[in-house]
């Protein structure tokens, strides 16, 4: 860009929102750096803006493991939380997708009565709060048997997801055109193979980004896993609950687990952002 | 009399593709129905069964009384968890709002890393709360990062002097990791919907005369309003029912209705449990009629407006 | 080659007739176009005989057996939408293969037929190309290529030149032509736009509100509309109203504003009938000077009111003794604002049908 | 009433129950059953680590998988069963086999008859415990919260009350010794002093320990049941340790600072919380459950070395014991029959002391003498103190049926800043509470 | 009336030159068409005049004044965009009074003038209705309506009727032309669409990647295309290649494959060089029988290999000793395919220009 283009041009930010912008960054960013402090420090106390002993040093000196030691140690079962967030994760998500397709397809093709009624009926779960949900599915699963099983949770998970995939979907069949179906049957493919060879990848990109959103959410979940798992099946947000709901300093194991937990997020983020286009959010939100 | 001339052949597919077209959709729905209404609907049901004193399982039933209610509505205690509920949920989403727009419209500018701007800001939407709790935990507890940084350059001298942000009833550490959480959220939807709008009818309004802040007003704001209210719907929905924030940041007795909720439930008196009901009786009725009151009047606002 | 017929079909959306009880046959091999402004119930008739939409009554007949119920994708017809419709994560080549592929046959069958196609649409060089690589008529090339790689009995056209920009369009006019003459194959053709009907149709048919307004060769329907709903939407824009005074064999007389004007049009009508006569634009001559035979045919003096150059042809706006009349010449000569001219309407050209509500 | 089990366990009760079965047999029919899911609170990261690192390998020997499932309150576990129960899961078909445990919660599976039954004599390590009832050292073992144990659960640490200074602010010689010195300095050096919240057990204990010594009677009305006490008694014992809860009030952190003034007190909601206000340098005593806690945290790098135990409140220092119990609907009884063993055996003990600071369960007194003084050597120095002055100081704990009492008044008198006259309050705590 | 001048103006993305040096003045009350390809930088130019696009280079003056430094709501011009850009969430009133309503003007007044500028463009009964409930005319009447209701200096418009259908299009040049001239305001109106910008423009600019390629009276840029790409993009399809033989007062004389051809184009070429001819194909003459004056003017025997009906006119492919040439004719006759004919090239219609590589 020439001088003047920079100087007249609205395209560029203006000083406040660049300071706006780096501000935003610094509040995403800078909190990282104290939490990698926390979790290699040993010693800490008020007022030291740097540990005064470390783990590395003081690892050796304790029978028991510490710090990033103790994170990775079976004892801390973070691997096992990882373990069952990603297995909640993945079954919510196929699970979910598989019974939200076919909704999101008639809610964004048919006509037919009470369908305004079913479309408000499959949003509400999205006001009405987890709490409320969470306790009434676990009277509902203590009598099912189901209270503290995986199957419960990933049933459970499904309340929260289900409303966004079908949101997330019926946009995307709302973008897709009849047309191709149709043409396709014009070609001589049934139905069946309609799907499959047409709308089925045409509608990839938006099934990913359901997926990764149902996974996204299911992954966050906290009260529903915490409610139905009864401790007995442990997931990243349940496990870093047990660690920071005392309300104390943050120990180096807490800032590990929050470390670690917040792993997840960050690679679905880096292979994925292609995949969040904010069209397809466009759609889903704003109606 | 002549019969009409009788044409089965031809009406036959056409009657058929009907039918068969309504049990499709009937089976289409199905699934998704039958987890909604069992789980979630059915979860609703029973906990207002059990409000109302039916609780087999704790060999209570008393159904039906509204003894549990009356217990809810004349204590002191709940009247103000239903203002801290309603403050921690209202505050940070109207603010977060405010910094959402803001920074929707400054994304849709063309700068330099706007590429990694588009990962770093969207990194809270990805973690869970929890995250932001230990995050908030870190820097702003009295003996917190900050503090320790305010003591290094000298303006406290002791943790005391740090104002109280977590475990306060002011609410500021919930509020803070709401609003972290939640503006890149609401920024997602605004821009996206700022995306599908594009430039033109802000350039369109520009030509006509409009200065960039009338444009904003007047054209762009105007045109986001579905985006802006679904995004602080259902943020304020989650805000008014979440657990885990205030349970941990907040300031103890009276919390907010969740956080009741959830004390109550956790006690092991049965009928305490009851009266844990009752309360989420009332945040979803709550929280489930001003959102539909909220979009009621936006649709009704944008009816005489000759949208919709 | 199969003929496709359709008999007293008729479509309603919820209240609204959309398509009304047309009849119409396309004869083996042979083209016609439907013609209609949008929202007539085109493509709405279009989907019927694809199996798309079921019709509310009627019936649709391949080479006289009726197809009511049998799905499209049994009806082996071809169909070429508005806007190309490619499979955008299919390459050409297989969006060309597609029809094939679903009907199982081998793999080198399918190239070789492909390949023989994009030769046909001469799009050979572009088989690895994705749609998204293409340009609109290439596209629109690739999707008529597709239909017609699985030998439909009939193909169906929805506007199919409609979103091309205007260079491409008549090119794309040529290429359609050629090739449903060479392939012979049994044409639907839709579209709102007169000329492109005019230059490929066997045969026309006009639509309006869902009801089959006029059906005829093309010239017929050019030259002589029903009435002036259709001579309108061809372009013939100047109506003349008037009053017939005379009817013998060389014609009929009508008393207009401007004075008397012979018709050689067929039929017969009552005398002192108000009737519309109409002429295209196209037809009126323009005479500079009075020529020696002064008082043969329909002569009227006028001025020239407004002149708009379109490039290769001039159009004059000229007032005649109360008549508004357009003409369009091509831009060999031009006149100037405010000359005074003679407009000679040819009896053979002018035509006339009974003044509506 | 219990669900009815599955008759192979039913069976197995009521042969092991009978003294049919030899500890073999146990054995045989643990390793069976090959696991055995043991709830407990899981908030210790050294507790969690030597579990896994010691009774694990340990039951492994034994053909036993170990399964811990780390709760974060007791009564999770509890419901659990509870639950189980409710839809028809009785012996050898729910899910908790053993869990840590004392108090309220003992007591309501007790009341709600849901244990497996008098086990703990039939133990081979119940050697190490005195049982006998005419034995005054056997009370601990035998009343849990002041409810009977009836055996159903076998100790495995006790615990004491302690309270910690940071002497780099407050020197040990100006500690207070009593609560009465506590206001005086208090008074003086407004703000540097909270304790836990109630209902947390460490706020329940704090404000038992208060009552203690500000009843005439000391701690002796306490250990009766409620209806055994009565009302007016209650009133009696309990008015001027409220008053006195009262009066701090406005002195402790974030407190105002004056008389009458009532500024934004901390009560923090657990040990953790409040073991940051101390390192925070926000107050200067802080107390809790846990005779080694301070000496395990300075190791552990959490407290700073100057941190001390010292003797607070003198002789009212409230000591108990935590057991474990298995629960009637117990998937592997027999296994968790072989746990309760394995956590009571010596080795085991002393290697829990001597690595995390849990005190011993089993009474040294059945020790031979080399025994108890492996103990003595295994267990951490205690800085500031001695074992000695902690046990010349100990009381018992408060009865189950007053705890939730009191948890109430302190919650309408105290944090809730309740208008109401003290004995109304009072009152009314009582009625809701005591059935 | 203001004048609107670019000088030099350039535009770089990144690294492309999108608008490259184009200097064009647009007279007082006169409206000039933008003429080029898609993507060429018509739009690009126009955002510039408006201030949506700081230009790389160059300078834009309104009559004199540079008004690079001012923003676009300062600039007080008229921009009406290809897709009429309503503001969704406003009546049509509000709409076309946003400008005034801006500007602070009272509610009375805006009523007033809002009303007025309905009226002109005969809208008014539509005042209370929303975007979404008009018709792509409509919309755009209403989108010139808002522009021009707060009395711009200059008007700019991109492709406004590119959106809209056949007939649509063509009433609302007809329209646009009258308004233009009514109101007498200084237009630039960018197209690619050739026959609107002849019929619409003062004078047109044809544009191609970028630059200017030749700027001047619709008839001029028609009829003498300063090369062959502009000559092709205006329809001129009939190249001839020859070689200048002779060069004297009466015109220049080629040799092509037919055989002789003169041409009446201005400019001095030196012989022997390679040129290209052009001729419209309706600047070509059929000649049925052979006429009198038999060695007069360009003559060439031919057969008719293609006959093409367009309603209104006829186009006929003709083969003439290896030439291939399109003629258009007024339907008046019609010729068949294999006729015998003489063409005759009028050598006032033929131009020529180099050769390109
Ligand atoms: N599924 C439907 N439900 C209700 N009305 C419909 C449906 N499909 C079409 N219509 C209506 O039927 C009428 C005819 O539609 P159709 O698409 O056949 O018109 P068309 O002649 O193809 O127009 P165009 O030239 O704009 O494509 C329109 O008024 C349309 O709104
Ligand atoms: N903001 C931009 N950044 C980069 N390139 C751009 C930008 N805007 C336009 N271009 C490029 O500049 C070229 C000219 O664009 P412009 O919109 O001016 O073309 P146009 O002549 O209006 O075409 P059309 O007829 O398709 O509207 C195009 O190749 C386009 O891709
Ligand atoms: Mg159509
Ligand atoms: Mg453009």
């Amino acid at each position: 860009m020439t001088i003047r283009e920079r100087r007249f041009s609205r395209d560029g930010l203006t000083p406040f929102q660049r300071f706006y912008l780096i501000f935003f960054a610094l509040t995403v960013l800078s909190p990282l750096i104290p939490m990698i402090i926390a979790s290699f420090a040993f010693r800490w106390f008020w007022p030291d803006l740097l540990p005064s002993e470390w783990w590395a040093s003081a690892r050796h000196t304790l029978t028991q493991p510490i710090g990033w030691d103790y994170v990775f140690s079976p004892y801390s079962r973070l691997f096992t939380a990882i373990r069952n967030t990603l297995v909640i994760g993945f079954s919510v998500t196929l699970l979910c997708l598989a019974i939200s397709l076919p909704a999101a397809r008639v809610l964004a093709r048919e006509k037919f009565r009470a369908k305004g009624l079913v479309e408000f009926f499959l949003l509400t779960p999205l006001i009405v709060p987890e709490v409320a949900i969470g306790l009434g599915v676990l009277l509902i699963f203590i009598q099912l048997g189901l209270a503290g099983s995986f199957v419960g949770i990933v049933l459970a998970h499904l309340i929260p997801t289900v409303p966004y995939a079908i949101r997330v979907l019926t946009s995307v069949f709302q973008n897709l055109s009849t047309d191709y179906e149709e043409q396709a049957m014009v070609l001589g493919a049934n139905p069946l193979k309609t799907f499959w060879h047409i709308t089925l990848p045409m509608i990839f990109p938006g099934i990913m980004a359901g997926g990764l959103f149902v996974f996204l959410v299911s992954s966050n979940v906290f009260l529903l896993t915490f409610f139905v798992g009864r401790g007995q099946v442990e997931t990243l947000p349940t496990l870093l609950f047990t660690k920071v709901s005392s309300g104390g300093v943050l120990d180096p194991v807490t800032a590990g687990i929050t470390l670690i937990t917040m792993l997840p997020g960050i690679i679905l983020l880096l292979i994925t952002e292609r995949f969040i286009r904010e069209e397809v959010f466009a759609k889903g939100f704003s109606g | 009399m002549e019969l009409p001339k009788a044409n089965p052949i031809k009406h036959l597919p056409q009657a058929r593709r009907r039918w068969l077209g309504r049990f499709r959709i009937a089976l289409m729905l199905a699934p998704a129905m039958a987890v909604l209404v069992v789980l979630y609907l059915g979860a609703l049901v029973l906990a207002f069964l059990q409000s109302l004193g039916y609780a087999p399982l704790y060999q209570i039933n008393t159904f039906p009384t509204l003894h549990y209610y009356q217990d809810l509505f004349s204590s002191t205690g709940f009247w103000q968890s239903v203002f801290y509920t309603f403050y921690y949920a209202l505050i940070p989403t109207f603010v977060g709002l405010i910094l959402s727009i803001y920074l929707a419209l400054t994304l849709r500018k063309r700068f330099a890393l706007k590429r990694l701007f588009q990962y770093v800001y969207k990194l809270p939407l990805m973690i869970p709360y929890l995250v932001g709790v230990s995050l908030t935990i870190l820097l702003f507890s009295n003996g917190g990062i900050i503090a320790r940084v305010l003591h290094l350059i000298g303006i406290i001298d002791n943790p005391v002097e740090f104002p109280r942000i977590l475990y306060d009833h002011s609410g500021l550490g919930i509020m803070i990791v709401y609003i972290w959480k939640q503006v890149p959220f609401m920024t997602l939807i605004i821009y996206s919907v700022l995306l599908g709008l594009g430039p033109e009818s802000e350039e369109a309004a520009t030509t006509l005369g409009a200065n960039p802040w009338q444009t904003f007003w007047y054209v762009t704001l105007p045109q986001i309003m579905p985006g802006i209210i679904t995004g602080t719907a259902i943020v304020f929905a989650f805000n008014f029912g979440s657990f885990e924030t205030p349970f941990i940041l907040g300031g103890g007795f009276p919390n907010t209705l969740p956080v009741e909720a959830w004390r109550a439930f956790d006690d092991p008196e049965p009928a305490r449990r009851l009266g844990a009901m009752a309360i989420v009786m009332v945040i979803s009725v709550v929280s489930g009629g001003l959102l539909y009151l909220y979009i009621a009047w936006y649709r009704r606002f944008e009816k005489r407006r000759g949208r919709v | 080659m199969t003929e496709l017929k359709i008999v007293n079909l008729t479509k309603r959306f919820d209240d609204s007739v959309v398509v009304d009880n047309v009849s119409i046959t396309v004869e083996p091999g042979r083209l016609v176009a439907l013609l209609g402004p949008s929202g007539c119930g085109k493509t709405t008739t279009l989907r019927m005989i694809a199996g798309l939409t079921v019709p509310t009554d009627g019936d649709i007949q391949f080479s006289g057996q009726s197809v009511l119920q049998q799905p499209p994708e049994r009806r082996n017809i071809g169909m070429v939408f508005q806007r190309y419709v490619l499979f955008p994560h299919m390459s050409v080549a297989q969006n060309v293969g597609f029809g094939l592929f679903i009907r199982g046959i081998s793999k080198t069958e399918i190239q070789r037929r492909v390949r023989e196609m994009l030769e046909i649409v001469q799009l050979e060089h572009l088989e690895k190309r994705f749609p998204s690589q293409l340009s609109g008529g290439q596209q629109q090339r690739v999707a008529i290529a597709r239909t017609l790689v699985t030998n439909p009995q009939i193909l169906l056209m929805d506007e199919p030149l409609s979103n091309l920009d205007a260079k491409l369009r008549e090119e794309m006019r040529t290429f359609i032509k050629e090739l449903q003459q060479r392939l012979n194959i049994t044409t639907l053709f839709v579209t709102h736009d007169q000329v492109e009907a005019m230059e490929l149709a066997d045969q026309v048919g006009v639509m309006f509100k869902g009801k089959l307004v006029q059906f005829g060769i093309p010239e017929e329907v050019f030259n002589h509309p029903h009435n002036s709903r259709v001579a309108d939407f061809m372009g013939a824009t100047n109506l003349i109203r008037g009053k017939i005074v005379r009817q013998e064999a060389g014609g009929i007389q009508l008393n207009i504003s401007a004075g008397d004007l012979l018709v050689q049009s067929p039929g017969s009508h009552a005398l002192g009938t108000e009737v519309i006569a109409t002429i295209r634009p196209e037809h009126i001559d323009i005479v500079e000077t009075e020529p020696l035979d002064k008082h043969v045919g329909n002569r009227f003096k006028g001025t020239i009111e407004q002149v708009v150059y379109f490039g290769g042809s001039v159009s004059y706006q000229v007032e005649a003794s109360g008549l508004n009349l357009k003409v369009l010449e091509r831009s060999t000569r031009m006149m100037t604002v405010g000359q005074e001219v003679i407009l000679r309407l040819n009896p053979q050209k002018l035509w006339i049908f009974p003044e509506q509500a | 009433q219990q669900a009815k089990g599955n008759p192979v366990a039913e069976k197995f009760r009521s042969d092991f129950l009978a003294g049919k079965l030899t500890w073999n047999d146990v054995l045989t029919e643990a390793k069976k059953e090959g696991q055995v899911n043991w709830y407990h609170w899981g908030g210790s990261t050294e507790l969690n680590t030597w579990i896994d690192q010691v009774v694990k390998p340990e039951l492994a020997k034994f053909g036993i998988a170990l399964k811990t499932f780390r709760v974060n309150d007791t009564r999770n576990a509890v419901d659990l069963v509870i639950a189980d129960n409710a839809s028809g899961k009785g012996l050898g078909m729910g899910s908790v086999d053993a869990i840590w445990i004392n108090g309220e919660n003992f007591y309501t599976l007790g009341t709600q008859n849901l244990l497996f039954g008098p086990f703990a004599d039939k133990l081979p390590n119940s050697k190490n415990f005195f049982f006998d009832p005419k034995e005054p050292r056997s009370k601990l073992n035998t009343s849990d919260f002041g409810y009977p144990t009836n055996l159903q659960e076998v100790p495995w640490s006790g615990e004491e009350y302690t309270c910690y200074i940071d002497t780099a602010r407050l020197k040990p010689a100006d500690a207070p010794k009593t609560f009465q010195d506590l206001e005086t300095w208090l008074r003086k050096t407004p703000g540097r002093f909270t304790y836990i919240k109630p209902p947390d057990f460490n706020g329940n204990t704090f404000v038992e320990e208060v009552m203690y010594a500000f009843n005439a009677g000391g701690p002796e009305p306490f250990q009766k049941r409620a209806k055994d006490l009565g009302l007016r008694n209650f009133i009696q014992a309990t008015k001027g340790g409220f008053e006195f809860l009262k009066r701090i009030d406005p002195f402790l952190l974030g407190g105002g600072g004056r008389d009458g003034v009532r500024g934004n007190p901390i009560y923090p909601n657990s040990p953790d919380a409040l073991q940051t206000l101390l390192v925070n340098g926000q107050i200067d005593m802080g107390c809790e459950f846990g005779k080694y806690n301070a000496a395990i945290q300075i190791k552990n790098g959490r407290f700073p070395p100057t941190v001390q135990n010292i003797i607070f409140p003198q002789k009212d220092m409230i000591s108990n014991k935590n057991y474990i119990a298995i629960p009637s609907n117990s998937p592997n009884p027999a296994a968790a029959l072989v746990l309760a063993n394995v956590v009571s055996g010596i080795d085991n003990q002393f290697s829990k002391l001597s690595q995390i600071g849990y005190p011993l369960g089993i009474d040294p007194g059945r020790l031979s003498a080399a025994d108890q003084e492996a103990a003595a050597k295994a267990s951490l120095p205690l800085p500031g103190i001695t074992l000695a002055q902690l046990g010349d100081n100990a009381v018992p704990d408060t009865n189950s049926s007053l705890v939730k009492v009191l948890e109430g008044i302190w919650q309408e008198y105290i944090e809730r800043q309740s208008g109401k006259p003290l004995e109304q309050i009072i009152a009314d705590s009582w009625n809701t509470q005591v059935k």
